[in-house]
């Protein structure tokens, strides 16, 4: 009768596998074949090098305001590696790796970005949702997407992406707390890259962790450092396969780094100092894979010389498509008509050869 | 074909349409064991399993962004918002996601969602259950906004609404719940979204109004009629968002005189758009300023002065008067 | 560098002192004056009696909708009695018999249910927050008022009440997240009577309890036996005094049972069977309380009868005069003009003004 | 006196209100560290310290929950939400509290919130970063609704919202924070909310605005003085919610021809309150059809796109044309 401990049913656990200075913990390594690993490789090398390009071409007044991604490609890649193509993703607004990986091009980035809406064209057969820019807003539509799978019969999984700041937004709460009562094939992954904006992530939540807050649902919730490809897969894959066989929910919390600015409209140095960036440089996802990689004799510094060039020509090849695009959509305001109902109603009907014949801007 | 009241019809609706397509599911706060507070869901349950019949958690912006992925990945789920005055909380749902899902993806995906809530006054409820705010989802470009008026056209649109491949915002209006029946046919019905119609017809006058509303514009055209030796020509919108502006510019290229009514409050409510798409049309027809009758720009009060906040047909009957009164 | 159990900081307990069978435990009794214990027994006897009354004024049509708070008499004026006048009470539309101990009279409840918005006017003095009807949405209140109280540099606090319901709510998350991170003077009541209108505790969330969630925020949380007004008492008042002291926010859970319908217009048999509530018939919190009272020798039959005498007078006197008022307030419809803004704008006067020359309804 | 842009006169706004006023305090996602994403709020921390201007968690609905209990009790938050195409996550605290605390507790308690918030096109921005919807907010009773559209104004009508006793939705025409500069001085200005400016004057033809959307416009009335040597009235709404309806009216009185412009879309949009209250008011005044130039009925564009979606002084100039070629 009197003060008892109330029992949890689990604990939250944190993973690390191979940690910044090169230690791997052999009994948790995942089994990877090397043809797999080499392609998460390259797509964060990949992810990097165009994301570093399209801050030039921001820069430049080429593209408009986007989202860098640099610190966290391991947080993103190693989380949809663990999916498969029938699977769904929905990424926030910082997720270009993860989305290159799914199947989208660069080319639709830049139409994107570059203030295009065609960029938001998502192709046929690939299952990502677009870019959701209100911040937490599409962690209800995956689990949406994981009840419709269970409607549907199937074994697939809905795999959301948002950060720490979105932690703090209801629709997180409302999301988690659903997928928990519905056990829907929901895999939450929150990339906590210690910023939203200028607001560090011990201003957004008391709570030590933001793993520890599936306890609310009665969701298991696990952390990983979220720099280590390996802990990141290995929570994903697990949360995955406890979704596909009808297990419901994880909430996981990879703990990563946003090395670059919030978007390019931001001033980092307004809020945090050098010193703490310097700490997270060298905590960075990539070498820390490369060294791995060379160490069970995957890779080498000239086949990484190689790849660079590779993904060089690529991206050059990507962005020549890309300006060409924009150069014969520029005078196409007309598409602002486009796809808002299945059919066209007679008054926007109106409105659109109103447009057509008085535009004189274009 | 049997006489029916709109909770009836509506539920009609529902179990015709779950019969006939899978893909539909029905989601909200106390819809599956309880039936929906009004009813309107009632049966489903049983019928339908609680895979497609699913009492949610209490959580609006849940409902409707969760039926976001759902329709998505092929639902069409038919979200209950328990009242009209709650579905605030899942505005951002509905204007950030629902509406531009389709435009986002440049018709990749779409978002088939119908959001059915109970609205307007009469009912002697507590507060927040008694608004009109139509004009919000009516403003928001991606979005329909409908809004039936008797147990036969709340089926018939209801229907419409369900096989629509966009978001439907579907007002029902509560005070008419069960107010009276209709007959209803047993066989389909189906009526097309964005078509006005006249339900009464004359020359010397246009009175066009919507939802619960229609009522007191009806009395007020039989006074008219009876009092006044006046027929007026009177238009039910149905749908608030495409507005048929074809069929109320006709009806003024007739009349020449107009009064339009509803129960939101009066600025920047629907009324001004009807008054602007008919100066836009109509203006040289006009042969009196366009009036309108509406709720104040106060919030609906309590129940004990509701109805001397709602516009009832005397109301209608005196601007319609004045109305007539002008001499061009 | 492997998998880690995250350590949190506290766990949540599970508080109870006088059992449905009497069982008392003298370790955990607070120390409460008679004066104080029978002013508790009042007001539970009180909040019973005017919702009963409320109840049949309903069904003969005399005032509107309601929502009664039969069985949470405990949990209401167990946490509200660790307030005192300064601090603050943000009440959600169920908390009848807080408000009445809070200083609210019963004419203004009858006034209110009666369709008069006069009924939610706040007396002088009085720092209760009117009634809320969207669920959850009153918990931000509470912590903007404990955020005032802090630049104020008082050692107020405010409380607020929600149901089990309210914690799927966005606005919850938010409300009790925020207060966390600004450490604001907030007491978290949830009045977890197991059913929101139709859907039971277990369907609302995975989770085990509602305390638990105050894990997410790394605040406080505990459970009370909901019905023991001891036990809701000792936690309300643990939390007081800790706001107080400046560390912050406290998420209490009173475990307790609606024994009445959700509000008039609802109808339990649909979802609920008669047998679970004769189980928490038998766990009522006022017998309970009688008995403890009686076995201290503070209470007796007899001071039990003239007890329920002067309540019911006292009731019948309130409902006269909430009835004569409403008949002298019945005409004054314009007043539905005033306390819209400060000052009435020229278009809302010339609302008022067409309103008073053409109003025939009244 | 000095020249400034429109984000540093609100942030002197801000700075001077403070300094007099304790119980002003600002909120928001990044106003403190950072001074806001536009920097309106720049310096504030460091003046008065982490207690009055806060970073708040990325939580819209909490910004203005929290603020209308911190205003209960004796504070005058100012809230920024960062876009104010994100304010619909706080809809409904903003409808269903902030808008009916004094109402709803029958004067006991009043809510003096601002609520501070970029709107508007043409800054090359992300999807819901450009919209303009203030629409929403001037249909809600209890609430007001202001738009500024120089340094000056935006200054002198910010201090008259923090001195306002009852909630303000205050919308920043991001495009022109920085686009020009404008005398602002350094003593106290206060303009009353709720009140127009004519700020051009004319006899031919009415144009009226706001915000952004004034640029054009007056573009647009310098063209037709030069070369067409027609003389407009153009007025500047300033306050959405109370619409000063009388200096409207007014104008149009005079002129008999009115084109009103604004950026949100058309339908159900400011544009067409604005022509009701003319119809109700001037009607026999007019000599052409009242016409509006506006966004379309559809999502504002990417930014590629999005100057062929606002009003420009080109479309503006046509439609005045039309409107003075009207014979009556
Ligand atoms: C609802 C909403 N509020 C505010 C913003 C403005 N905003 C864009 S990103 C951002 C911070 C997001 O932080 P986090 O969730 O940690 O993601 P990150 O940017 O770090 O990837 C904010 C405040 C927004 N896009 N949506
Ligand atoms: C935002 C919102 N959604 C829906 C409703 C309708 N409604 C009124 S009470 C209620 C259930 C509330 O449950 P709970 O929070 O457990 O409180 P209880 O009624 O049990 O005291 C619902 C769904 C509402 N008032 N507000
Ligand atoms: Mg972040
Ligand atoms: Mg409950």
């Amino acid at each position: 009768m009197p003060r008892t401990t109330i029992d949890l049913p689990y604990q939250v656990e944190h993973i690390s596998i191979l940690d910044e200075d090169g230690n791997l913990d052999h009994d948790l390594e995942p089994d990877l074949s090397e043809e797999f690993l080499l392609r998460l490789h390259r797509y964060m090398l990949l992810g990097r090098r165009f994301d570093e390009r399209m801050l030039k071409l921001q820069r430049q007044g080429r593209i408009g305001t986007f989202a860098p991604i640099q610190g966290q490609e391991a947080s993103q890649l190693g989380s949809v590696a663990a999916l498969r193509d029938s699977d769904w993703m929905a990424p926030a607004f910082r997720e270009s790796a993860a989305q290159l990986w799914r199947g989208q091009s660069m080319e639709s980035f830049l139409l994107y970005y570059g203030g295009y809406f065609r960029g938001g064209e998502i192709p046929e057969g690939i299952r990502n949702l677009p870019v959701a820019i209100p911040v937490g807003t599409q962690i209800l539509h995956a689990v949406g997407l994981g009840y419709a799978i269970k409607v549907h019969g199937q074994d697939d999984v809905a795999m959301v992406f948002f950060g720490d700041g979105a932690t703090s937004e209801g629709d997180f709460h409302e999301a988690v707390n659903n997928a928990g009562v519905f056990k829907t094939p929901t895999i939450f992954v929150c990339q906590n890259n210690q910023y939203a904006i200028s607001i560090p992530r011990s201003h957004q939540t008391q709570a030590k962790t933001l793993a520890q807050k599936a306890l609310a649902y009665g969701v298991p919730g696990i952390q990983t450092d979220g720099n280590d490809i390996l802990a990141v897969y290995v929570a994903a894959i697990e949360a995955v396969e406890r979704a596909r066989a009808g297990e419901g929910p994880t909430l996981i919390e990879n703990v990563t780094y946003r090395l670059s600015v919030h978007t390019t409209a931001d001033d980092p140095t307004r809020y945090r100092d050098e010193e703490e960036v310097a700490v997270w440089e060298k905590r960075e996802p990539i070498s820390r894979f490369q060294r791995y990689l060379k160490d069970k004799g995957m890779l080498t510094d000239n086949a990484i010389t190689a790849l660079e060039d590779e993904i060089k020509d690529e991206i050059a090849e990507a962005v020549d498509k890309a300006e060409e695009r924009m150069e014969t959509l520029k005078d196409e305001a007309i598409t602002m008509f486009d796809h808002l109902y299945a059919e066209r109603p007679a008054y926007l009907e109106e409105q659109r050869q109103a447009f057509a014949a008085h535009w004189e801007k274009a | 074909m049997a006489k029916m009241t709109m909770v009836q019809a509506l539920n009609l609706a529902l179990h015709q349409e779950m019969e006939k397509d899978d893909a539909i599911l029905v989601l909200g706060e106390d819809v599956a064991v309880d039936g929906g507070v009004f009813r309107v869901t009632e049966g489903l349950l049983e019928k339908y399993g609680e895979l497609r019949v699913i009492d949610t958690p209490l959580a609006e912006s849940a409902i409707i962004g969760t039926a976001v992925g759902m329709a998505i990945h092929g639902l069409k789920p038919v979200c209950e918002i328990q009242f009209s005055g709650f579905s605030y909380l899942a505005f951002h749902q509905l204007e950030s996601h629902a509406a531009r899902m389709r435009w986002r993806s440049r018709g990749a995906y779409h978002v088939p969602l119908v959001l059915r809530t109970p609205y307007g006054g009469g009912v002697r409820a507590l507060e927040h259950h008694s608004e009109s705010r139509e004009s919000y989802y009516a403003h928001t470009p991606g979005l329909k906004m409908v809004i039936p008026s008797s147990p036969r056209n709340a089926r018939a649109l209801l229907v419409s609404a369900m096989r629509d491949p966009d978001p439907v915002v579907f007002f029902e209006p509560k005070s008419i719940y069960r107010a009276f029946r209709e007959e209803v046919p047993d066989e389909e019905e189906a009526l097309p979204i964005g078509s006005a119609q006249v339900v009464r017809e004359g020359n010397d006058l246009t009175l066009i109004s919507y939802g619960a509303m229609m009522q007191p514009t009806l009395t007020a055209a039989d006074r008219l009629a009876e009092e006044d030796g006046i027929q007026a020509d009177v238009i039910d919108l149905l749908s608030i968002s495409p507005l048929d502006e074809e069929t109320c510019v006709n009806s003024v290229r007739k009349t020449g005189r107009v009064v339009i009514v509803n129960e939101a409050p009066r600025s920047f409510g629907p009324a001004a758009e009807v008054m602007a798409r008919l100066i836009e049309k109509s203006f040289w027809y006009l042969e009196a300023p366009i009036r309108r009758v509406t709720g104040y720009d106060v919030i609906i009060p309590l129940f004990a002065y509701e109805q001397a906040y709602l516009p009832d047909a005397q109301r209608i009957l005196r601007v319609a008067r004045e109305t007539l009164d002008v001499v061009s």
